[in-house]
């Protein structure tokens, strides 16, 4: 046998005796979660007692097909997504031992949902301004500030957290890197609605919350290099899977001119079909950029197809109210909610214009990626700036 | 026209002046947000301040009609200073589109009221209606009642008397409706400052207002309309641009304020010379409209063209360098961007209205 | 096809380096220039080293029949590079569009001649006309001579052997004329480095290559011939972008790096973007090619739609981003800047193409 | 009579008594001129004695109609638009009575032609950077160095000269303003050929050219002052006069499409309807410009107006090409010429589209108008910039 057939088989056996020790038909589901979690099947690439093998990240796929074709459950990994893409990993590789043994496995049970206090009013594409302060009191933190664009926020029990714990050195040295209890009475949350209407984000105000020094990750002053790494696997889960042609939002606007003649116009069918083109020429990109990366061939295109699907949905969403006519002057509802899960396109197009124009804001604005693109790729000369090297509080703002 | 004064008459800043001081006193935005909510607490005061104390409802119509006596310029100026506030209120379509139908039919019983802001109309079509593209589909039935719904119509929330496009035989005449007299079903509406409503008119009686022409009378409100919302839309650009241009200057990141940011700059910059544009393609819609000069139909399609996009533009582009804030629901850029393209679509969408002008021009679509 | 593999294999990327290294060695740029003030003397000795001595001409041409046995996307490769350097041979238009129009009219005669670089040939067709737009105009007289003059030919200045479409009573078929019956007047031409001729052939004796179907060899010739040129305008598209960024990064203004401005950074990073937008484009194009895949038609489309349209603005920008140096002649911008837009012209300007593209996957332009 | 019928009539006395004294059938044409120079009627605008009466500009209009209507030669103004342009006005301002004498009434009548040695290849968006150097000898100064994008060079008498006299201050204070002889041995003209194949310019280059001290226009160190003077009066002459609709770059197209049905093509129409309207407003925002300037409301839309200009003749000229198809891919010449005078219509569409390319460059970049709307107009913070006071010698280059 191949390694990698010995591997498979072993995860077999694996995943045969957890099976039989937890029938998936008759045990209760989080049971069966943490089972799957001690048996190391949780996520294989992770460590041996963190729910994990030591495997690589690709293996899991495999256990996971095993589980779902036996009728398992998921940890419905959309109602974690922070926990889960961020705060985990981080965890991981940041956390002492009594950090990762507390905290990994109902994290990824799902029984404690997490969400990021990382982005304030005055620190967004400028995240290294954070002003929320953090001042010691013996062993714990005692915590002031406000935080933005927080999702889960009122799902959440924990959250990772972004503070200054030095204003007397420069802004990136003296930021350190907490797990926020988001359950203390110092934290408030407030929905944060949005202009669709709806409360996608919240607001969250730390009066006096505490943490105990024993939740901080990684060393006082080193906040900054955690958080980077928090934000390297942010993006890392952008580019996804293959999907087919007209499956993004131009689909929309196609079926529309299919189905629906009379509102076709010969004068808007070049900026369509112009669309039309770009919308697959990014999907192909998609492909090509996983092809590099299966090639072991990893490259900045992230941030350019980040770049290219924000300008895409905003143009296409913009030429199907415009296509729809007296349909596009309609909304389906402004009534404030708060969904569990975010969907750009399962709402109308008038929905579906508004949403659009958040996907060149959240998770890298347009403008700082293309920074990026010019400095890490091109080379090009980094932005004057003269906010490195003086102390934190002596910055203008 | 060359000689087509672009610029703005004293009178016409001090009409802008006054406008812009009660806005700022009764038009907060946190209180047209609300209107999202369905909170029109604002609208029915607001209102009877500019039509009643300003005396705008009757700014288009001649003094011996009974009106204010000024021209499209001042109705044009006001607009700017309401597309500024995203102000929901219904001068547009009552005291521009209705006033302009009612004075091209001749009825002045119905048109002194309507002037003298006792009574607000508005026309019946759906707002994406634009001028060559009117279809009346409701009809007289055999009792003499009207039969027809019409969908997203525009003001008619707000309206006490409808006029109704009404097919007959021989073309269409334009019939009067008390509001009372329809089913208004306000909309949920993508511009809720400009709530739409769907009216059906199944067995309402009307009055004739006029018998021949109707469709003629409704073309030429229509038309006024799309080459005065210009200079709203020309509002609308000139307060995301210098909003946008406030916000970036105080704001600070990386040590810095970001309105130094060369590439933010020459974004503005841009923004700032198609505001301008904006203006001289609505000033001389308007221009061309108070003088009832030739040009005024080829004014008004450029100006429908040119200002729909830009205006979209620019409430984008405030969202886009407002960063999170602008996407939020307590800021109002929202307002703008919702109106924006609401205005866009209405009375002619840009991409339709370019095909028109071509035709206007003589460079004409092919046939394919 | 989702498993398309649009990177370059270690075969692609060997021969472009051994392409590459041939133009740096004997295509400068200056001589490029000189093709413009009609210094030809670049041309046949780079030629035959592409065709000879790397085996060129014939890349696309199976080994039985005379060729290399390589596929679209060795070709594509290959145009990749010929436009980095704005190349001034006929690889384009003998050994893609000839070839491909003799491999699919089954002449393995001439085919070979062609595909060992002993002889060139070219399709006689304007060098504007679109697969799905070809038209013969030139027909057989009483005497079996031919009859007619094509305009704008690319390749024929080249041509030791012409492919002529000829209209006959039941369709088309295509002959082959030896250059010198025909008179070819070369054409002041917009690319000088893909010179135009209008071919003169009343009288010239022909050889029919393909009875029946002439016109589907061409057409088929004509779109591989888009398809592939894509990747020449990803080449030119790259050295636009290349050359830009490092002239930025050297250039001092005011003091600082002109690279560091910005404006400028957004700028190429958006073309950054395009450019790797481009590639995936052209990749598709000519591995769909390559594989005979159902989708070639429209990926073709697609390509010639992107790609013309994006080498336009890589060149426009980088232009504009030298500044003055870019508009001189001694700067070799210019050459991309004529190359990309004679290409966007080139088989289908990009709003025809979309167009077909539209009736090729269901969302047809309405008729009017 | 009011002051504007006497001032008229006084006119009118004037100009009979030039015609009477030099009738225009039969006085040699430059006789002439300098005689019309004499009578104070070149520019009355200029002071008496130097082909002035001291009155406003807009009174030169009467006075040109008037000799126009008498058959009178002119002084072919196109022929040394530099001279007339920047030249004089800047002699005006900063020479001295007799620089003013020797040099502006043959300007005016154009035997002498005059032409600008400004910028440098690496003085270009940054005037200020200019690097030839002037060294004093004496009463003399000794000059070195290469200037770029000069028309008339090879035509020219003299030259305004911008260049470097002290390399040990910062560089906007160490230039100074020469008026430099074209005929001196140590200055050579090129021909600088563009993209469209003939030389509009030249080069210059300064081998030992010696100037005069006499010949220094304004302070020494202060050419940076009376170099912007120059430009300004550079920036007046843009905007031009009112012209009817489609006399610009859009009228090609649109007689195109006109005259040539079977060129026009539904898919094409939303573009080329959308140029129409942007060449429309932008005429119209023209005339309003010229309304505001006539109301004495003069704004800095000038900058914005060429920044329009610049990218819809590129447009417009671009989809010309598209349009004709086949006849967009020949070219009418590349035949290198020195013309005499730019028109960027004269020719075919590609001369046009290629020629059209500098419009955005020429007069300074479309950049460059970007960062004066956005620091002057709108009041945006000044780029951060590290040469403004360091002596010019020790700016990295």
């Amino acid at each position: 046998m191949t390694t990698e057939e010995t591997v498979r088989a072993d995860l077999k056996t694996r995943v045969d005796a957890l099976l039989e020790a937890h029938d998936p038909a008759t045990v209760e589901r989080l049971d069966f979660l943490r089972a799957q979690f001690d048996a190391g099947l949780a996520w294989v690439h992770f460590p041996e007692g963190l729910g994990g093998l030591g495997l690589s990240r690709a293996h899991q796929t495999y256990v996971n097909e095993l589980l779902a074709a036996a009728g398992a459950p998921d940890n419905d990994p959309r109602r974690n997504g922070i926990g889960l893409g961020m705060a985990a990993p981080t965890i991981l590789a940041y956390g002492t031992e009594e950090q990762k043994r507390r905290f990994l496995r109902p994290l990824w049970t799902g029984e404690e949902v997490w969400c990021q206090l990382f982005s304030e009013p005055g620190a967004g594409s400028d995240l290294a301004a954070v002003a929320t302060r953090a001042v010691r009191d013996g062993d714990t933190w005692v915590v002031n500030g406000q935080k933005v664009w927080t999702s889960s926020a009122h799902k959440a029990r924990w959250a990772i957290l972004l503070a200054r714990t030095d204003p007397d050195v420069p802004k990136h040295r003296g930021m350190s890197y907490f797990i926020c209890d988001m359950t203390d009475p110092g934290v408030e949350v407030r929905p944060l609605r949005q202009i669709t209407g709806e409360a996608e984000f919240n607001e969250v105000f730390l009066s006096d919350a505490r943490v105990p020094d024993a939740h901080r990750l990684g060393a006082e002053g080193e906040g900054w290099k955690v958080a980077n790494a928090t934000l390297m696997n942010e993006r890392v889960a952008i580019g996804g899977n293959a999907t087919p042609r007209e499956a993004s939002m131009i689909g929309f606007v196609a079926h529309t001119w299919r189905t629906r003649p009379e509102l076709r116009r010969p004068e808007a069918h070049d900026q369509l079909m112009s669309l039309w083109v770009e919308a697959e020429v990014a999907r192909l990109s998609g492909t090509r950029l996983r092809q590099k990366i299966a090639a072991g061939q990893p490259g900045p295109e992230g941030s350019g197809m980040k770049l290219t699907f924000a300008r895409l949905t905003q143009q296409i969403t913009g030429l199907e109210l415009q296509l729809l006519g007296e349909e596009g002057l309609r909304y389906d509802d402004w009534t404030m909610t708060r969904p569990d899960i975010v969907d750009f396109t399962g709402r109308d197009p008038g929905y579906r214009y508004l949403r659009a124009k958040g996907n060149s804001i959240e998770g890298g604005t347009s403008e700082i990626l293309r920074n990026i693109i010019a400095e890490r790729v091109l080379q090009l000369p980094a932005e004057p700036r003269a906010d490195k090297d003086i102390p934190w509080k002596d910055i203008p703002r | 026209m060359n000689d087509a004064n672009l610029l703005y008459t004293d009178v016409e800043t001090a009409l802008q002046e006054s406008v812009r001081d009660l806005l700022t006193d009764r038009c907060a935005p946190e209180k047209v947000i609300a209107t999202y909510d369905g909170d029109r607490e604002l609208q029915p005061k607001l209102w009877r301040s500019l039509a009643l104390d300003l005396g705008l409802a009757g700014l288009l119509v001649p003094e011996e009609r009974g009106g204010a006596g000024a021209s499209a310029r001042e109705a044009a100026a006001v607009l700017e200073e309401l597309g500024r506030f995203a102000a929901p209120v219904p001068f547009l379509t009552s005291s521009v589109i209705a006033t302009e139908a009612l004075l091209r039919a001749g009825d002045d019983a119905l048109l002194a009221t309507v002037a003298g802001g006792e009574r607000t109309a508005a026309v019946v079509v759906p707002f994406s209606t634009s001028p060559d593209e009117l279809r009346a589909t409701v009809r007289v039935d055999g009792q003499g009642a009207l039969r027809g719904r019409v969908t997203s119509v525009a003001g008619a929330v707000d309206a006490d008397v409808l006029l109704v496009p009404v097919e007959v035989a021989d073309g269409v005449e334009l019939h009067a409706v008390e509001a009372g007299a329809a089913r208004i079903t306000p909309v949920v509406s993508l511009d809720m400052t400009r709530q739409l409503a769907d009216v059906d008119l199944d067995g309402a009686s009307s009055t004739r207002v006029v018998e021949d022409g109707g469709d003629r009378a409704v073309r030429a409100a229509l038309e006024l309309g799309a080459a005065l919302m210009a200079s709203e839309q020309l509002g609308v650009a000139q307060w995301c641009l210098d909003t946008t241009v406030g916000y970036l200057r105080d704001r600070t990141q990386f040590g810095r304020s970001v309105g130094g940011f060369q590439a933010l700059k020459h974004r503005l910059a841009d923004l700032y010379v198609m505001t301008e544009s904006t203006r001289t393609a609505a000033r001389y819609a308007a221009t061309t409209a108070a003088d009832d000069d030739p040009d005024r139909h080829v004014a008004a399609l450029m100006a429908k063209s040119y200002c729909s996009d830009s205006a979209v533009r620019a409430a984008e582009e405030c969202v886009q360098l407002h960063g999170g804030i602008g996407m939020t629901w307590e800021h109002p850029a929202h307002l703008y961007l919702k109106r924006a393209k609401a205005d866009q679509v209405a009375l002619g969408n840009p991409q339709a209205t370019r095909r028109r002008l071509g035709e206007v021009v003589d460079l004409p679509m092919p046939t394919t």
